[in-house]
């Protein structure tokens, strides 16, 4: 099975109102062609979920400043201006969320886990509205599974399956977001035949993975 | 000795051989550069690895910190996802993290994440780090720029985790939390213990060891 | 045809193009040998991979099914640890699962892990397999070697998973369970109705295209 | 730091009483010769937590043999009758836990989370005793960490500073219990010099392992 495909099969799977994980912390790891690609769609009413929405013109920060998205589920956004300054203008829904509870949210959503009890946050204005129990005489908090459509991923490397590797720190959210999505789309800087990944060296398998698109020279 | 440079010094001494060690960003991202020669230390970064050293050379392909800012890997390090990392950092596989503070009250809460309707970054890692952590070490200066002290019976900024932390490191003073009540351990060079008091809102107890702070010029 | 052949043979009908799929041990193995060349699956081993094949040559170090069986790995397959093994199969990334049993019953309930006081091997992963797997075909004989049935009204034995069966091939019979009721849906060759009521003590209605079952010789 | 000591050193770690999280399925990435060493050492009335415990002769099966564990948490004993044969003359005690959910406990204890909710075993034995929560409508268990005194780890290359990486499907259970233990031992087939090991390549990070040992030739 063939999973690469060209660019011009990538636009139309994005729709208004959609709910879409992303790779990368402060943009590094984050599939740019395929932010491109979504704000090239003119999908609207996003949802986004990911780390942080980086800077105004880095990682997602384009589908911020375009307005597409209509909420981020971020647990930064102190480092884009753009994004504070719709929130408070009531333009776009924030929800901060800590990064270790996001990440596990994440897992939960894609390894069929119903929640997961953390005590990050036990305390703060994170614990409001949620579940506290206690486990061994420590309180925890009941975080609950996310999901999306679509995620969209960056990988160093794919085979022809589909099977990634990442590179460095640019690792970070994509291997879990793989898990956790309806479609699976990376963007990768080099597809190589099927079997010349050693089994052991993948970090995504293949089976999570339905579509694989190379990154164009930026 | 600029207040900075001072707080990173003292901070240094609580690293010891071994550490696997988590720095926020600013002030304690100064700190290794004070660590004596023979202390060997790890230091993790949350957006996914162990190993981190300064920058060398030209900048490598996915090799940035937490801040998205080119750095180094040392020889002996290890990159992962950040579940990962996270699971490091709630895991207590963290010896000692380092972090800023707008504020710390007497029960060890800290608050260092959001002003409410002015700054609402979110809190990045930084809850879990405060959760996570066995030593955590708010490094800051003891006043905020008005003069107010940071140092409080009860903070009333929201805060970034309840009652963790172990240490607070300023220009004036080093203070312990232990069993719940803050404690005075170090003044600094100079400093008396009535300039603390007059700085700081918090109640608190001598150490029995109380001492003047020894940094190295 | 032997029954185990006609009962593999059936279910390898069930596996499409591009289908993850877990096989349990026994009978569950000889399913792929059946299946058409324009098929290709991906088999997923719960002690951690995905691209098990058949043993060629010489044993690798550490390739082995969750039997500890030295197997084969084909091009493209993907190692993992029991983690991810089990996020996979919990997490509804298996296609279809294919399992033995010891009874099933008319609301999807399964019982393949233990005989109170006989048998108490241990569920090991099957309880996460039937939990998660998208689809969950149960391959077993008709009735039990002394001639009971294994199909019933409610199982008697201790439950692997409750309501998560969606299909019993037997040598007999092919039933689903559709919205909580099993359904007739092919008798084997030469079987009739009144011989599959004989075997069977669940309450089943007929599909609307019931038929008899089509395997190649 | 060279973490790689003497097997001299390893016996004197082994105490009466102690809980031993061990890596490995079916004996395959189970540490051999640190089973040896802890058989040497006599320690008795062990806890064992594992995946299974193989046969008579291979993986765990010497301690459950000679009586040093008095109690295993495993997923299944079907292919060591010498469990069972003792869980029935009452001289072990056999905590049965199902697959999935014993290696999300594991990562529970490792990783700082109170429990998880999985929905595997909602309606068998697996769910008497436990705390039941509805999410969305779909039941789940609360599952509670786990961690032991000692893991043992099999890998097939260490450097000298404890990084690991396994072979093929070696790795099970190895990468999990390296976090849910005081003190965590590995069994490696090579050691190669601090930097040897690509970072991206790593599977256990040098800070989760405080000791490494050079297999013995078998």
């Amino acid at each position: 099975m063939n999973k690469i495909v060209e660019w011009s099969e990538i636009g139309p799977l994005f729709r208004d109102g959609m709910s879409i994980l992303f790779g990368g912390f402060m943009g590094v790891g984050t599939p740019l062609g395929l932010v491109a690609a979504l704000h090239e769609s003119k999908a609207s009413r996003l949802t986004l979920i990911g780390n942080d929405t980086a800077a105004p013109t880095t990682g997602v920060g384009p589908l911020v400043a375009s307005g597409q998205a209509s909420k981020v589920i971020v647990s930064h956004i102190g480092t884009n201006p753009m994004t504070g300054r719709k929130m408070i203008a009531g333009e776009i829904e924030v929800d901060l969320v800590p990064q270790g509870t996001l990440i596990e949210r994440i897992r939960c959503g894609g390894s069929g886990l119903g929640g997961v009890l953390t005590p990050t946050g036990v305390g703060t204005v994170v614990e409001e509205g949620k579940q506290k129990l206690t486990v061994n005489g420590r309180d925890y908090l009941l975080e609950l599974p996310l999901r999306a459509d679509i995620a969209i991923i960056k990988a160093k490397r794919a085979d022809r399956a589909g099977n990634l590797v990442y590179e460095r720190a640019a690792r970070n959210f994509n291997p879990i977001i793989a898990m956790a999505a309806d479609l699976v789309i990376a963007e990768v800087e080099e597809v190589v035949e099927i079997g010349e990944i050693d089994p052991d060296m993948v970090m995504t398998p293949a089976a999570l993975v339905d579509k694989v698109v190379l990154s164009k020279e930026l | 000795m600029e207040a900075k440079e001072l707080i990173a010094r003292r901070v240094a001494q609580e690293l010891k051989e071994g550490y696997i060690v988590n720095l926020g960003i600013g002030l304690p991202t100064m700190v290794p550069k004070f660590l004596p020669t023979d202390v060997h230390i790890t230091l993790q970064s949350e957006n996914g690895f162990l190993g981190m050293g300064p920058l060398e050379g030209e900048p490598q392909p996915g090799v940035v910190n937490a801040g998205g800012i080119p750095c180094g890997l040392l020889p002996g390090a290890a990159i992962f996802d950040s579940l990962m990392s996270f699971a490091l950092i709630r895991g207590g596989h963290v010896d000692l993290t380092v972090l800023g503070g707008l504020q710390v009250d007497q029960e060890g809460n800290l608050a260092n994440w959001m002003v409410p309707g002015k700054m609402v970054p979110g809190m990045g890692g930084a809850m879990d780090l405060v959760s996570g952590a066995k030593k955590v070490v708010v490094a800051m200066e003891h006043c905020t720029r008005e003069g107010e002290p940071r140092i409080l019976k009860r903070c009333n900024l929201p805060l970034t985790a309840k009652a963790r932390v172990s240490m607070i490191v300023t220009e004036l003073a080093v203070f312990t939390i232990d069993d719940g009540q803050l404690v005075l351990q170090e003044t600094a060079p100079g400093i008396s213990l009535e300039q603390v008091r007059a700085s700081t809102e918090a109640d608190f107890v001598l150490a029995e060891q109380f001492h003047s702070m020894s940094v190295a010029a």
